[in-house]
């Protein structure tokens, strides 16, 4: 029933308003900051300022004889015997023995307002003894350096390597050496990334409330309530159907807000403080501290090429730590380290290595950016040394559908030979350039994600539908779930609602996060639709006395299937709507799944930069998204979604890091030093949706959340290589050391 | 710690609170006042959230003390559409997609508004510039630039 | 009868073969037929793994039936997203 | 905390001069607001000054000089015309400090108080000869701006002075001034290295000349050496290179997050070259 042509399509692919826009406009719309509660207590934190230290005592007696402060919990209020995983995130949330990096949380405080827990925070004594640490990622696997965790390791890991090294990655295809033999060139060199944050503007925040009965409530700002809801009673020891988790609206997430941060102090201390709801807002240092970032990574790759641009080999070693747990997304980046080329011989092999800094979280295309940087790079530097275009030289190599792809598996239907070429066709490509100025050009990709699915519909009594999704809003997928039931129904946009339900409303739905919400929500929105028209058309079957199936759906309302069926009027969804109780009670469908039909999407991007010669400041010029949507659901917001990876990668490429000072404390806490691109650093992102649908969608919709971060990495500092004639290996580029790789390029 | 009896307008409307001398503008227009339309993004004034003016002048709520508020005139994102109208910033800001999680469309819409008083056919560097102080971190600023314009030449009537 | 292919980093526990044909009939039966054989694919297995049939990554669901002449490739859990 | 709204500088001074506690105070509340909430200071005592009569005043004085209310913020600073075309440098040192938010609280005032080597808006007032009017406990007296701070934090001003208001010497008929920053981004950032140059000139020779940096020591230096390579000339190419020579090979900048003592070297030179050129053409009256 769904449309499978564009032509026939009403709603996809227009850009209505999005239904909650007017509260965002208005300031109406609650994030998670913005509840309050009758005998609402306010939480604090205390956070370690050691990278490594033994905790030897915490001591909160003054701040307990604060009048106003109700509770102090340590890692002593959570239960013991925990393991995997769930070990992780609860000592992640709550240091145990040690404190294991700069921020780390050891203690937390309830009181009456937010400035006395902030003081009585201050008054909780915790007598540290200070432990060697490390934060480098090759240093942590150096043979000397300090052992984070013994026995974290999982079976993966081969003996004999840092005890740091906790999982091992090994894969690839085809013969090596034969291939590299088959090469005229073969060029290998090292990269770096370091650490970003996701950098979402609005600070972790939420309110729990548990009774004694163990019962309880919370309001969150997250990217899945019903992540929220396993792990923090994970971590408590709970029960996870005795937790209700209510979504606040989320103020940007990019994968920093899947998973538990403080979320479960919230509900220890309402325990402790008698049930009395506990609100903790993060402070934005708080935030750059203790939550997000993404890995740090260092990177071996090694390409062989023909004269003529045809990559016959490649290997990857890459190294990142994902902090003081396992989870560095290093798998992922080696899955996407060379997906957009097809090379008959590839090895594959990364180490997720711990290190004295804050659990990892995911942060959009998780490893891809990295893996991009490397391999695209490495290929920009042999196009230049054969004298080939980068664009010819991808079009030639470029992965095919129903192929085998790098990481193994066969491609399904991909878009990148239509990528490519809708890029070669850009007016950018042939923009004049002048003097100190550059062109970068690199593709990148991202699986994208199906995951735990559940949306239900509710038909109402004038023929409006309300739809229940469980993936929370954050970046206009209400708008594009109301157009995907919508045009499924074939009744107006308007007359859609969506809500985004709590965890008691709906079985469990995985966040959105991986690009899956208009693929995964959308399809089971699809379905749900699909479900209810059936449903619909029994009911006017049964009044006009035919088969159900001598009805027919469309124009919103039941029709006779054919002459055949008989002659009666349309009944209309609202018809149906104002009748449904006298005809069998209400109407509704659902759709629980998990999606298959995932359909991966690659993107290109062309930058051109300005360097100044004299400060080695990079300023972006120009900047080009080509990137395949399968189709486009709502434009704009597919724009959108192009427009903000490709800044937070350039955000990456030039300025954001985790800068650590020898103690390992995080030197640069706030907004002023850790610097995500302001509005005057940037030019408007020119961007080209690409569609060639998803067969998997029934609109034909991949996500597009993700892939565009992983382009601007490389594509920057190939700009950059472009205009000075110094390759950067090691992001960012920040101005001191590209200044310092011009003078060195000078004097050499 | 004793609080300060606090008398001020706040969007054209007389209103009191209780000031602690540490709270902030923000945390008084958010946790006395219940404005929680002005958002807390950093408390450094370094994102622009909280963007709100006093006295007609742009200023971060969060650099500016509670009490310091006295006899002030203060306009939020709350008093920004008029009697149920948007104001047409608000009305671009939704045609262009120009948010995608909204958290700092409040204060972009206020910062906005103040340069268009001050500037009313800004060019796209004047935009950028003015708004520098307010990060957004999901649009790339494209579509907010956009808006902005577009609503100025509206505005203007030149649209 | 259905390909399987392993990840090359399990070669060092399948005695350097990855790739097996089988006729088990769903995807659990194959993962127990391969532990039998190889008894140090079993914590791996436990610990978790990805699965794409036909170049469709999908959840490792143990009952799910393995279509005669499907590739069914194993890949090392992906995490993230 | 105490919260005080004193009505003249002299109480301000005796509250502070009473105080035994920790004190600060307001005038834009641009950094000591973020120190607060950090938890880096909590102040006993808060002595607002904004109700001081005069303390918002941009006054010209009869021989030309400008005198600058204490809480003078940087967007009415810059809405005066006449200043602006004075002391263009002063007043983009000043625009430099923060976001348009910040603009509407910053002070000239309060960013030399606050004592940091990187403080935009100080090179220029050092530069041009600015004097600082101080009220204290046991009276008042002038100090020249680049004698107040003595270190990052650190003022030269005893317990209980206060800054009043800043003089600005009179503008002379061919004289223009000029700040450059560096930053990676182009807004928000913390001077890496700051530069501004002060010049009169006779004809179209610099007459004289002053060049003062921020970020490369301690506090905010002037390089009277630099200076010296200017006067005397058309500012020409060879003129500026020496300049640039002059100015990095004396800078003692440390490495830090924010950059390398090697990269703060350099682009000192760079900055000063191009600070003093639009200074000049300033002063020429070409901008």
């Amino acid at each position: 029933m769904a449309k499978d042509t564009a032509n026939e399509l009403r709603i996809v692919g227009t850009r209505p308003d999005r239904p909650d826009g007017l509260d965002k406009v208005t300031g109406r719309a609650r994030y998670g900051a913005d509840i309050s509660a009758a005998g609402l207590l306010h939480g604090a934190v205390v956070r370690s300022p050691h990278a490594h230290a033994r905790i030897v005592k915490i001591d909160a007696s003054k701040a307990l004889a604060l009048s106003g402060v109700k509770a102090v919990v340590t890692r002593d209020d959570f239960p013991t015997g925990l393991t995997g995983e769930a070990w992780d995130l609860q000592e992640n949330t709550m240091a145990g023995e040690r404190a294991l990096y700069d921020g780390h949380a050891v203690a937390a405080v309830a009181a009456t307002s937010a400035q006395l827990a902030r003081d009585a925070a201050k008054l909780i004594e915790v007598e540290y003894e200070i432990l060697p640490h490390v934060t480098d990622v090759d240093a942590a696997m150096a043979p000397d350096a300090p052992i984070i965790r013994e026995g974290a390791a999982d079976h993966s890991v081969p003996d004999g390597l840092h005890p740091n090294v906790v999982r091992y990655i090994e894969f690839g295809h085809g013969d090596l050496e034969d291939g590299f033999a088959k090469a005229d060139i073969v060029r290998e060199h090292q990269y770096k990334t370091e650490a970003a944050h996701q950098g979402y503007i609005e600070p972790h925040a939420c309110m729990g409330q548990m009774g004694a009965d163990g019962k309880g409530e919370m309001w969150v700002c997250t990217q899945g309530h019903w992540y929220i809801r396993k792990m923090c009673t994970q971590v408590l020891g709970l029960d996870a159907s005795q937790l209700r988790v209510t979504p606040s609206e989320i103020g940007g997430g990019f994968g920093g807000k899947t998973t538990i941060f403080m979320e479960p102090l919230s509900l220890a201390l309402s325990r402790k403080a008698g049930g009395r709801p506990v609100k903790i807002v993060m402070s934005r240092s708080e935030v750059l501290r203790a939550t997000g970032p993404t890995a740090s990574a260092s990177m071996d790759v090694k390409i062989g090429m023909t004269k003529d641009g045809k990559i016959t080999a490649g290997s990857a070693t890459f190294r990142m730590q994902g902090g003081a747990f396992a989870g560095a997304p290093v798998d992922m980046a080696l899955y996407c380290a060379f997906a957009a080329y097809k090379v008959p011989a590839l090895q594959h092999v990364g180490y997720d290595v711990l290190a004295n800094r804050p659990k990892a979280a995911a942060y959009r295309a998780p490893g891809s950016p990295m893996a991009a940087f490397a391999v695209e790079s490495l290929l920009d530097e042999m196009c230049n040394e054969l004298g080939l275009d980068p664009l010819d030289v991808r079009v030639k190599n470029a992965a095919q559908s129903h192929e085998t792809s790098s990481f193994g598996p066969k491609f399904g239907v991909i878009g990148l030979n239509e990528t490519l070429a809708a890029t070669q066709a850009h007016p950018n490509l042939s923009a004049p350039l002048g003097p100190n100025q550059g062109r970068g050009i690199a593709s990148g990709f991202w699986f994208n994600h199906g995951g735990d699915t559940s949306v239900s519909m509710a038909l109402g009594e004038d023929g409006t539908v309300t739809v229940s999704i469980g993936t929370p809003d954050i970046g206009g997928s209400r708008a594009s779930m109301a157009m995907m039931a919508a045009e499924t129904l074939e009744i107006p946009y308007d007359n859609v609602r969506v809500n985004i339900v709590e965890t008691g409303a709906l079985g469990v739905n995985e966040p959105t996060h991986g690009s899956r919400a208009t693929f995964a929500t959308g399809k089971a929105t699809v379905e749900a639709a699909q479900g209810m028209i059936v449903e619909m058309c029994k009911r006017a079957a049964a009044k006009w006395g035919i088969e159900p199936d001598a009805v027919e759906w469309r124009d919103g309302a039941a029709h006779p299937a054919g002459p055949n069926a008989g002659e009666y009027p349309p009944m209309t969804i609202g018809e149906i709507g104002a009748a449904m109780s006298n005809t069998g009670g209400p109407i509704a469908g659902h759709h629980e799944s998990v999606p298959a039909g995932v359909g991966e999407s690659f993107g290109t991007h062309v930058v051109d930069v300005e360097v100044d010669p004299e400060t080695g400041r990079t300023t972006i010029l120009r900047y080009l998204v080509v990137q395949d949507a399968g189709r486009a659901i709502h434009p704009a917001y597919v724009e959108g979604q192009y427009q903000g990876g490709a800044v937070q990668g350039i955000g990456w490429a030039l300025n954001e890091e985790y800068v650590y000072d020898d103690m390992g404390r995080l030197q640069n806490p706030v907004f002023l030093d850790y610097r995500v691109p302001v509005a005057s650093d940037l030019p408007m992102i020119d961007t080209v949706i690409v569609e060639v649908p998803n067969p998997g969608h029934p609109y034909g919709v991949r996500g597009v959340g993700e892939t565009g971060i992983a382009p601007p990495l490389p594509a920057v500092a190939n700009a950059v290589a472009a205009a000075t004639g110094v390759r950067m290996r090691h992001l960012p580029i920040t101005p001191s050391k590209l200044l310092a790789a011009i003078k060195a390029s000078k004097n050499g | 710690m004793s609080k300060i009896h606090i008398t001020t307008k706040v969007n054209g409307e007389e209103v009191e609170f209780l000031a602690d001398p540490r709270d902030t503008l923000l945390d008084c227009l958010r946790d006395q006042l219940e404005l929680t339309g002005t958002k807390e993004g950093c408390s450094t004034g370094d994102c622009g959230a909280c963007s709100v003016t006093v006295d007609g002048t742009l200023v971060c709520s969060c650099l500016m003390l509670g009490v310091e508020a006295q006899d002030k005139q203060i306009e939020t994102i709350e008093g920004m559409a008029q009697d149920g109208e948007l104001h047409p910033l608000q009305r671009k800001f939704i045609e262009h997609a120009a948010l995608q999680c909204g958290f700092c469309t409040p204060g972009i819409l206020v910062a906005a508004k103040a340069l268009l008083e001050k500037n009313p056919d800004p060019n796209e560097t004047e935009v950028r510039y003015w708004l520098a102080g307010n990060l957004c971190r999901c649009t790339g600023y494209d579509k907010i630039i956009r808006a902005v314009m577009d609503a100025a030449a509206e505005m203007r009537g030149a649209a | 009868m259905v390909k399987i292919v392993l990840w090359s980093g399990l070669r060092r526990f399948t005695d350097g073969t990855l790739e097996f044909e089988t006729a088990a009939p769903t995807l659990g039966r194959a993962m127990s037929d391969l532990v039998a054989q190889y008894p140090g694919l079993g914590p791996i297995f436990d610990q978790g793994v990805s699965v794409a049939i036909d170049g469709d990554i999908v959840p490792p669901n143990p009952a799910m039936a393995l279509p005669d002449g499907a590739e069914v490739h194993f890949l090392q859990q992906m995490r993230g997203g | 905390m105490k919260y005080h709204c004193p009505k003249t500088f002299e109480d301000a001074a005796q509250i502070a001069a009473d105080a035994t506690g920790i004190i600060r105070y307001l005038a834009g509340g641009t950094d000591v607001l973020v120190q607060m909430r950090a938890g880096m200071v909590t102040p006993d005592d808060m002595i607002d000054l904004k109700h001081i009569p005069g303390v918002k005043d941009i006054v010209k004085n009869a021989d030309g000089s400008w005198t600058i209310g204490a809480a003078v913020a940087g967007a009415e600073l810059g809405a005066h015309a006449e200043f602006c075309a004075d002391y263009p440098g002063i007043v983009e040192g000043l625009e430099l400090v923060g976001s348009t938010q910040v603009q509407g609280r910053a002070t000239l005032t309060g960013n030399l108080c606050n004592g940091s080597p990187a403080a935009d808006s100080v090179p220029a007032m050092i530069a041009a000869g600015a004097i600082a009017h101080v009220v204290g406990p046991n009276g008042a007296r002038d100090i020249a701006v680049g004698d107040i701070p003595v270190g990052p934090g650190k003022t030269s001003l005893n317990k209980g002075e206060i800054i009043a208001s800043l003089t600005i010497p009179a503008r002379n008929a061919q004289g223009g001034d000029a700040y450059l920053r560096f930053t990676p981004r182009t807004e928000m950032d913390i001077a890496v290295v700051g530069c501004a140059v002060n010049l009169t000139l006779d004809g179209d020779r610099v007459a004289t000349a002053r060049v003062a940096m921020g970020a490369v020591a301690p506090t905010v230096i002037v390089l009277a050496d630099a200076a010296d390579t200017i006067i005397g000339t058309t500012l020409d190419t060879d003129a500026l290179d020496k300049l640039a020579a002059v100015v990095s090979a004396a800078v003692k900048p440390i490495s830090d997050k924010r950059g390398t003592a090697e990269f703060r070297t350099d682009v000192a030179g760079v900055l000063a070259k191009r600070a003093a050129k639009i200074a000049y053409d300033r002063a020429k009256g070409t901008k």
